[in-house]
């Protein structure tokens, strides 16, 4: 079935990884249309995404790669599709949500933890870490292992957050239609303040 | 009665591309009573663990379910990077505390197909029989939990009269009951003693008994059926899109089994069928978990038959720790003792993936590396965090009690969750 | 006769302290009801440890409390991350006094094998702990046997003696519950393990 | 005719249980209320929603169903309360009433006439459809 690869629109290279899968690079603007060709076409039917991640090498200037791995479940087949960032521009992809919608919280948590941002998301928040986060993004080999902050300023931080950082702006919308927000808070919201810890 | 519109001007992030909120509050009717932002938060004890789902009600239905998980993120694949690859096996049975020994049977796999080792047939069949007695154990938990869930306490006591069963058996072999590390690349951390083969066969022998009394208090109970049947449904379809796995996906009717599609361990040599349900619902999900392990014990069985004689750990020097024996005799094992201590395991430049069938779905682990003894990046697949995704469209439309039920189907564990 | 019978001058006022003392605190101890912080794998173990096969109903806490309104020893099982932080302090604020705290486990205690930005190092920093039970889980019989030495905590108790009386402590004006000095001092790596920081 | 004899008799033991209930409840409460520690803190007051700062209260309007299902329990549930004092004296034989004033056929129907009508309201308000809940 490799013959079929090279039909792929977008498609830069491919190569083989060690255990035996086939890699297929693919250019960042056509991504989507990539992925819609590799999961509509008859011959394809990628219609299980298994994962989405992202790899950061050690060395700079080996781009940042956004992993997905596919799978036909008809025909029991693998594919693994990369997209290659490169960290000094911008970092963003498009979203496969509409494809698949299992890549949801896939696509957060790779927001989360590198910092790529996916055009096109429902949600685009932070999912493992707090919305507030304000330590940068912890995957990246830049960040250093015990964080940024000391361990003092951490606890504080996670202590004394206002009680709107604990909520998304959906539940804070939700809250104040039924006009449950308090005065203070929605002060606080006006200015904008929903991630600063108060001294 | 206040249409909900969003009066405040809030920042972006809710918004999607045309600036519109994204997922557009509903309009309350004139009749309904208000809303109640609720906190099913994350010290609760139908959360199973440390999840947090902000619920919006009406009256007694979940009109939104929004979920937050990230409340027991530990950042494992952080510390993946800054360990040996054997380093990395005592952190593989803390994400997915409920069966530690398939945790770490995946991570080896993923990396000894990384390094291309093959290892040996006896090896093979004990990480069978380690996958095997970690499906049964979460199972027993996911069964005790959710009958806790659902108003029935004995089958509770039950499941956990079985897990500390296998907790002996687990004892007896690695010398811990729930955080085991029992891989190495390439091989086991040590052989089974010998009461084990007697214990696990006393086990399978009479584990079926107690399968039979969970079956018989619950399947058949009409308040089991009435709280499970027809709730939190999801089609074919739907799983296959939401990327949902294991029983989750094979309970909406996919007959996707990774030890039968893409066998790994020697599974296709093995005799055993995959339940497969109809309805999606939370009673099928219960179904085809009963049934599973029933399967395992019979897996569990015919592993115990062919258990084959022969070393565990493969003899290359450079992967496994030469004996102590050797290693003070002879120069040239103590090299390979010292390098292999000091410098760790060195993986070939490259990535590798594999998935194994865990009992929550697929577990896959995938290593990136660049030559160095630790690897570059350590992405753990987790069936749980995407299975929990689909949470908020099975929950709306539901009673905050059917929540409770679909929460505890979904079979989450917030160690592997969070990661 | 413990040494309040010293501080008061009336001998039968101090045997009725006593009296009164060694029944307060007898009464307590054996009906600890626990609320169960469990979070990760320490939480299996404490539900193993509610099973039958350990069962630590036999020391008095049959009832596991969910809230903090019923509850009178908080049992973090488990490791606990920064963003669950705020949710512990609020819980342990919200227990009605005589409250007690047992850190189960290597994580809880001391941030165990999580040296890194997301963990908590150690829940002293958070909530004042009264039993720190090792282990990475601790064993059942480890966490009964930090049970009991909480009993004997409880039983040295005393409702005459200001300081030996359980007050409520509120965090500081800064928002913390030790000094940032005394944070950091505290989740400071020990022992050798400092060379796990290289990345390749 | 002293106390213990007069008609009072039987019910001594009862007023004696119910002294002690009362007696029992009230110390425990005065106790606690007096004995017990009180600190009271600002976070304590706060409601407690699983570890989270709540947000809004819990005092909303919600439907009218929950009030229907109140009542109509209370109304089925009174009817039972009245069952119970018939049956004894029915399934005693008529044990407590006076002599010759009532015959057990009398007893009978005169529940039966009262169930009916009960049963007439029960399935008024099964087909106005007060039991179907969502």
């Amino acid at each position: 079935m490799t013959s079929q690869i090279d039909l792929i629109p977008g498609r830069l290279r491919e190569a083989v990884a060690r255990d035996g899968e086939t890699i297929v690079y693919v250019a960042r603007e056509r991504l989507l249309e990539a992925m819609t060709w590799l999961q509509q076409t008859p011959g394809q039917e990628y219609d299980y995404l298994v994962d989405v991640t992202a790899v950061e090498y050690r060395d700079r200037e080996r781009a940042i790669e956004v992993v997905y791995f596919l799978r036909s479940l008809s025909r029991k087949t693998d594919l693994r599709v990369k997209v290659e960032l490169q960290a000094s521009d911008e970092l963003t992809v498009d979203s496969v949500w509409g494809l698949w919608h299992g890549a949801d919280w896939l696509e957060r948590e790779v927001y989360d933890m590198f910092g790529i941002a996916f055009r096109g998301h429902p949600d685009l928040r932070r999912i493992l870490m707090w919305e507030t986060y304000a330590e940068g993004f912890p995957l990246r080999k830049d960040f250093p292992l015990r964080g940024r902050f000391s361990r003092a300023e951490q606890v504080r931080q996670a202590l004394n957050a206002n009680p709107e950082a604990h909520y998304s702006l959906d539940e804070l919308s939700i809250a104040d239609a039924w006009g449950d927000i308090p005065d203070d808070m929605r002060e606080r919201l006006k200015r904008g303040e929903r991630g600063t810890v108060p001294e | 009665m206040s249409t909900r519109t969003v009066e405040l001007e809030l920042a972006t992030p809710g918004m999607d591309a045309q600036g519109q909120p994204t997922r557009v509050p509903l309009t309350a009717s004139d009749l309904g009573g208000e809303h109640l932002l609720l906190n099913m938060g994350p010290q609760h004890p139908a959360t199973h663990g440390v999840l947090r789902l902000v619920v919006e009600l009406d009256g007694e239905t979940v009109v939104r379910c929004i979920p937050h998980v990230g409340y027991l993120h530990s950042g494992f694949e952080k510390l993946g990077e800054y360990r040996h690859y054997n380093q990395i096996v005592p952190l593989t049975d803390r994400t997915d505390y409920l069966s530690p020994m398939a945790n770490n049977v995946g991570m080896a796999l993923a990396a000894e197909k990384l390094m291309g080792i093959e290892i040996t047939p006896r090896c093979t069949v004990l990480r069978v029989i380690a996958c095997e007695m970690s499906r049964i154990i979460s199972h027993m938990v996911w069964l005790g939990t959710t009958s806790i869930d659902l108003g029935a306490f004995t089958p509770f006591l039950w499941a956990f009269q079985e897990r500390e069963r296998i907790y002996n058996l687990q004892e007896m072999w690695t010398g811990a009951r729930l955080t085991t590390s029992l891989t190495r690349v390439g091989g086991l951390m040590a052989d089974i003693p010998d009461p084990f083969v007697e214990g696990l066969r006393k086990f399978t022998d009479t584990f079926p008994n107690t399968l039979g009394e969970i079956d018989r208090v619950l399947t058949r109970n009409a308040v089991w059926a009435g709280r499970t049947q027809g709730i939190g449904v999801m089609t074919p379809a739907e799983a296959i899109n939401y990327s949902l796995s294991g029983p989750m996906l094979r309970a909406s009717g996919v007959p996707y089994d990774v030890r039968k599609d893409k066998p790994y361990l020697g599974y296709d040599t093995y005799d055993f069928d995959v339940p497969v349900g109809e309805h999606g619902d939370v009673y099928d999900r219960y179904l085809v978990r009963l049934e599973e392990c029933h399967q395992a014990n019979r897996i569990l069985q015919q592993a115990l038959a062919r258990l084959p004689d022969g070393p565990i750990n493969v003899d290359d020097p450079r992967v496994i720790l030469p004996p102590k024996s050797r290693a003070m005799s002879d120069m040239e094992a103590m090299i390979f003792h010292f390098k292999q201590v000091m410098e760790g395991v060195k993986a070939p430049v490259g990535e590798a993936y594999v998935g194994i069938e865990n009992p929550k779905g697929e577990l896959g682990n995938y290593f990136v590396s660049d030559g160095t003894a630790k690897p570059v990046r350590w992405r753990i697949r987790p069936p749980s965090f995407i299975n929990l995704s689909a949470l908020p469209k099975m929950a709306e439309g539901h009673l905050l009690s059917d929540l409770v039920a679909i929460n505890a189907s979904v079979d989450i564990v917030m160690g592997e969750v969070d990661r | 006769m413990t040494e309040i019978a010293a501080q008061s001058p009336n001998y039968l006022l101090a045997k009725f302290q006593n009296l009164v003392d060694w029944a307060v605190n007898s009464s307590r101890a054996n009906s600890l009801w626990p609320m169960p912080f469990g979070t990760a794998c320490c939480a299996i173990e404490f539900m193993a440890t509610a099973a039958s096969r350990y069962d630590f109903a036999r020391f008095g806490m049959e009832r596991q409390a969910f809230s903090p309104r019923q509850a009178d020893v908080l049992i973090c099982a488990g490791r606990l991350p920064f963003k669950l932080a705020p949710v512990i302090r609020r819980i342990y604020d919200q227990m009605p006094q005589p409250k007690w705290v047992i850190s189960m486990g290597a994580c809880a205690s001391t941030g165990g094998i999580f040296d890194n930005y997301a963990m908590v190092q150690g829940i002293d920093t958070i909530v004042p702990v009264d039993v720190y039970v090792p282990g990475c889980p601790p064993r059942p019989e480890g966490l009964l046997y930090g049970v009991l030495l909480l009993h004997k905590k409880i039983k040295g108790e005393s409702l005459f003696d200001a300081e030996r009386r359980r007050d409520e402590q509120p965090l500081d004006d800064k928002g913390l519950r030790l000094s940032p000095a005394e944070i950091d001092e505290v989740s400071e790596p020990f022992g050798n393990s400092v060379h796990q920081f290289r990345s390749a | 005719m002293n106390y213990f004899t007069s008609a009072m008799q039987p019910y001594i033991p009862f007023l004696m249980l119910l002294g002690l209930a009362v007696v029992a409840g009230v110390t425990m409460i005065a106790g606690s209320h007096f004995l017990g520690p009180r600190r009271p803190t600002e976070v304590k007051d706060r409601p407690y929603e699983s570890g989270m700062p709540p947000l809004g209260t819990a005092h909303e309007r919600f439907s009218v169903k929950f009030y229907l299902v109140a009542m109509l329990f209370i109304v089925f549930d009174i009817e039972t309360v009245f069952l119970i004092p018939w049956a004894a004296i029915y399934f005693g034989g008529g044990a407590g009433a006076q002599p010759g004033a009532v015959t057990m056929g009398f007893l009978l129907v005169e529940m039966l006439v009262f169930l009916a009508i009960l049963f007439v309201g029960y399935v008024y308000v099964w087909k106005r459809g007060a039991f179907q809940w969502d």
